[in-house]
């Protein structure tokens, strides 16, 4: 395991690396800022709100490899000659960014169901999955808040995000069983046009570098906080044998 | 002979809170340990520590040859806890209760009847529900449900409290014979006299360090 | 002793605390025929009811199966006994195994009394010859259940303010059952013209979704419900 | 001490806990909003959904206010509280006013939320001129709904097997609130192609309905605590 | 003067069983009460009935001048009762939960504060909440609870029962300044030596009837 997190508590959370993703990324949304809202063009039939889709699909692959990499983190942590906390905190961090990241999804992909279907949600498959694979990283981010120790905190959380992992796929193929795509795309993949693909693409690449950045400082910020946990035990271990001197 | 069990600089969190701050402590087999010191002072910590349900932070703890520090679940089925609460099963009658406890370490049903009676259990209350003994006659259940279990290191928190006075009695001679019989007694409690009188060693537990 | 004797004292444990205490029997019950009565209520509208029966049925077997696991664990942790249980060195495979067992028999006949009251409640009309895979997808879906609640309920029995942590965990986990079962009844019933056969893939969606948290549980139910 | 101060001591106490442990916050919204969405993937039919979404919302905020009540109870029987409270002769009535309050503003957090998730995931459509109607519903059947919980939850409190006593006793009294609530949504929602005006006279019933409760439970939760 | 606790022939059931079966008390004013007797004897039962907890089947009953076989919350707001369990709020800080019963008599910050000062909670511990406390934490944060109700007649259930020593101490003075500013106390116990040192009288319960 690379050391990822070469931090104390003194410290800020960037690095030069880092800096430069951020600068990056930072440009990368601005690129996509400008492609997306005035050099890509409308749609025939969405008109103007084709242009969610810069911010919608992208987001949604992200959230998708956030949960990867937190599925294959917290298979490293388990592993046990890959133990480390670091692979807990990455995991940790990505489920975060990754609901985040499904956040946007459905917010943007409401918006534009109301825009171009009239209503906000349907029971579409793909919408459903998406509900559930939400709700499902909402509760494994409540099962890491429920306090132990760190290495508790560790192999409870990285057992649910497993058992998440191969949950996933059972929950996405019984939804699409359960409920056959009923409402077409309007973009369907053909009808894209290069400069709209190009946006896209720009989009994807700008969250990418935001994913990476948010995952890295995050994972930091879990670090120093468990850092901070052992500095706090440090002292309060001395408050706790001065308890002892009085008596 | 190597001692039962062995901690050495053993730091347990809670919380975030230190209750155990650098634990050492040695005991021997066959010995009767006391622990005692103020509310608060750690001794609960330590004796959950010792089986297994709290986790060592740092330092090393061996327990019946089993270092817990690495695998808190290694030393269990040898141990035998009372915590300060009972672990009784309430709408279970005091005698399904022991055979419970009992079965889980494969203890004939003559082994079990002899537990109940050595607690006084074996009259009446043997039939009645838990939910509806005294809060003695649920101590006294608890304690034959650890009778029951047969371990080779008994970790009782304050289990003189609530016991009348032909309870305690049992109780003494019962962690006698155990002793006597090489089995590893370390007790917690308030009632220095009554424990004092029991114990071959006593040790002070103060702000989550051991003084001896 | 093995895992598999460990979870038959365990799940003889908890039934006899059923038969002694009789709460399933005589509260949760009637719990669950009436969350029938109130869908009925809350739906109002004939025709619709007898089409989504089947889902009804499987969606008051999940309401009633939250206060199932909650009672299931309740015994546990009400005077630590749960602790007892891990300080005994009892198999955690075999705790998981047992409560799972002593609660798929309570699914069991809470399953069977919802299913007669979508029969005589929503007029569900149960076809012959669909007996046998409605039989199969009860087992399959029950056994699924009990280890979804299980591993969950262990998992919150630990935390504070369990009551309410254990639905949040559970329930999209026991989409797929719902879905699972739902189409397979369907299927069994013949509603909206479904046949048997169209019910079979489901049954092995659901022995999957079995398979999946029966290991799963019996290999981590040690580290959850370690606090 | 007045009834009503001592409402208000127990009002804030609870909040506090609240606060606190941020249960509800953290727990029983998500299971809610989760809850809504089950019901929409059972019923499978989206037309259906629209029609029934003033319904549900009510089903989805009784099953949710079980919870609460359990919580809320559950923190006073944990460690023997509401014993204390007994001797201490603080009055059942203020105890009782005190819990309702308490739990009325956690269901009217939680009311809100699922109109949320009505609005969103069933596309019910709110008229604005139905929005007082609305309003008025809304407070009404949140009183009568406190004040039914609080009432059931301390009978239930006493009892062995609690988890499963309160919704055996608490969901056939509320019948009558999800019948009129939710009627007075459909008026107020336009559903169905409801006026307004048809509105009001649920509201009667639903007013009717706390004051029935609000009145019994101050003078009689005293007997029914007491074990 | 009229005596505070008057029982005669009381029988009192729980379940079919008979836990007081025809108990005849006094306690006077002022008076600090040991009870004593095995477990099982009717104890906390007594107690339970004295407080208004218990119905009243057979047998007259008067407390602090009140008739609790007709109306047992009668005497209530003047009663104070420390059970097995300690009745506080986990989720709440220890100055929280004392606060909270004080407020119940009216109390103000002061009195609040002193009844803190009174079990040694006035520190560090003060603020955690209960949930994170040792068994004697707690035991003394009910205590707290119960000096800052100010009650006439003071009922404990072995109130020394994980207490250390300190805690004992603080616990005996309080209850003797208590009795001695008019205050009634009765406590039942099996520390008999701590408890028989602090009393004026003591009776023997057995079988759910006093003997003096
Ligand atoms: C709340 C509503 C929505 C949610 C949760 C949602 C979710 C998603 C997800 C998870 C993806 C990625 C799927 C994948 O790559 O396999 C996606 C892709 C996409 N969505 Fe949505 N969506 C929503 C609404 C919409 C709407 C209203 C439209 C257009 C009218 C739309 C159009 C698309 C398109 C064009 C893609 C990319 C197509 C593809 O990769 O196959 N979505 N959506
Ligand atoms: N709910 C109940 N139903 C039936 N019998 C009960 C119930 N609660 C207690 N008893 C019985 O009543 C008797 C008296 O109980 P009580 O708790 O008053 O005893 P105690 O003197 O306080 O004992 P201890 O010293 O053990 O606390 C006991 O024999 C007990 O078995
Ligand atoms: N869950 C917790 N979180 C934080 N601190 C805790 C927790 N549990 C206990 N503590 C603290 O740990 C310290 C030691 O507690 P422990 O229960 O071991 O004491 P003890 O020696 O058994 O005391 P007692 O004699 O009162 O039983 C106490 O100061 C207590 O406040
Ligand atoms: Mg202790
Ligand atoms: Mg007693």
């Amino acid at each position: 395991m690379p050391d990822l997190s070469p931090v104390s508590i003194a410290r800020p959370t960037g690095t030069r690396f880092s800096r430069v993703l951020g600068i990056a990324s930072l440009v990368g949304i601005a690129w996509l800022v400008v492609f997306g809202l005035f050099l890509s063009p409308n749609d025939a039939t969405q008109k103007a709100g084709v242009r969610i889709l810069y911010i919608h699909v992208p987001s949604a692959w992200l959230a998708y490899l956030a949960f990867i990499v937190t599925g294959v983190s917290s298979a490293a942590y388990l592993f046990k000659r890959t133990r480390s906390l670091t692979w807990d905190r990455i995991a940790g961090a990505s489920a975060e960014v990754g609901v985040l990241f499904m956040g946007v999804t459905l917010v943007s992909g409401s918006l534009w169901g109301r825009i171009s279907w009239g209503i906000f949600w349907t029971w579409d498959s793909r919408l459903t999955t998406t509900a559930f694979l939400f709700v499902t990283y909402i509760g494994y981010l409540a099962v890491r808040g429920l306090g132990g120790t760190h290495q508790q905190r560790a192999r409870r959380s990285a057992i649910i995000a497993l058992l998440a992992t191969l949950e996933v796929p059972l929950v996405h193929f019984s939804v699409k069983w359960w409920r056959p795509l009923h409402q077409q795309e309007s973009v369907a993949e053909g009808k894209l046009d290069g400069l709209m693909l190009f946006t896209l693409f720009v989009g994807i690449i700008a969250f990418t570098l935001l994913y990476v950045w948010l995952v890295l400082h995050r994972q930091r910020v879990l670090a120093m906080e468990d850092a901070l946990d052992d500095q706090g035990l440090d002292v309060a271990l001395a408050e706790r044998r001065a308890e002892g001197a009085q008596v | 002979m190597e001692p039962v069990v062995q901690l050495s600089g053993v730091v347990a969190v809670l919380g975030g809170f230190p209750v155990l701050a650098g634990a050492d402590l040695t005991v021997a087999r066959g010995e009767i340990l006391l622990l005692r010191g103020p509310n608060g002072a750690g001794k609960t910590s330590l004796l959950r520590l010792c089986a297994g349900l709290l986790p060592v932070e740092r330092g090393t703890a061996i327990v019946l040859g089993h270092d817990i520090a690495a695998d808190r679940t290694a030393a269990r089925h040898r141990v035998g806890l009372l915590g300060h609460s009972n672990g009784l099963y309430a709408d279970l009658s005091v005698a399904d209760n022991v055979a419970f406890w009992g079965a889980t370490v494969g203890a004939t049903r003559d082994e079990v009847a002899a537990s109940l009676d050595r607690m006084g259990l074996s009259g009446r209350l043997a039939k009645v529900p838990v939910a509806r003994l005294s809060a003695g006659q649920r101590r006294r259940t608890a304690l034959a449900c650890l009778v029951a279990r047969r371990a080779e290191l008994w970790l009782l928190d304050e289990p003189h409290a609530g016991l009348d006075a032909a309870g305690r009695d049992d109780l003494d001679a019962t962690l006698r014979e155990a002793a006597a019989a090489g089995a590893t007694v370390m007790v917690a409690s308030h009632e220095l006299e009554r424990a004092g009188a029991l114990a071959h060693r006593v040790v002070d537990i103060v702000g989550g360090q051991v003084r001896e | 002793m093995s895992t598999w004797r460990i979870a038959r004292l365990i799940a003889a444990k908890d039934l006899r605390i059923e038969l002694r205490s009789r709460v399933v029997t005589n509260q949760v019950l009637p719990f669950a025929a009436l969350v029938m009565v109130m869908f009925a209520f809350a739906l109002d509208n004939d025709n619709v009811l007898t089409r989504v029966a089947p889902g009804l049925v499987w969606l008051a077997t999940m309401f009633s199966m939250l206060v199932l696991v909650q009672r299931s664990f309740a015994v546990e942790s009400a005077d630590g006994a749960l602790d007892a249980l891990q300080v005994a060195g009892v198999r955690p495979g075999g705790i998981f195994l047992g409560k799972s067992m002593a609660l798929a028999a309570q699914l069991a006949v809470l399953e069977v009394v919802l299913l007669l009251a979508a029969i005589v409640l929503y007029q569900a009309e149960v076809a012959w010859s669909g007996a046998v895979l409605l039989v199969t997808t009860f087992l399959a879906a029950t056994t699924g259940l009990a280890f979804v609640g299980t591993l969950y309920g262990g998992l919150a029995a630990g935390a504070k303010g369990r009551e309410t942590l254990l639905p949040l965990l559970m329930l999209p986990v026991v989409a797929p059952v719902l879905i699972g079962a739902t189409r397979a009844t369907e299927a069994a019933f013949g509603t909206n013209g479904a046949s048997s056969s169209e019910g079979w893939p489901w049954i092995g969606l659901l022995v999957l979704f079995a398979a999946l948290f029966g290991t799963g549980g019996t290999l981590a139910f040690g580290s959850l419900i370690d606090e």
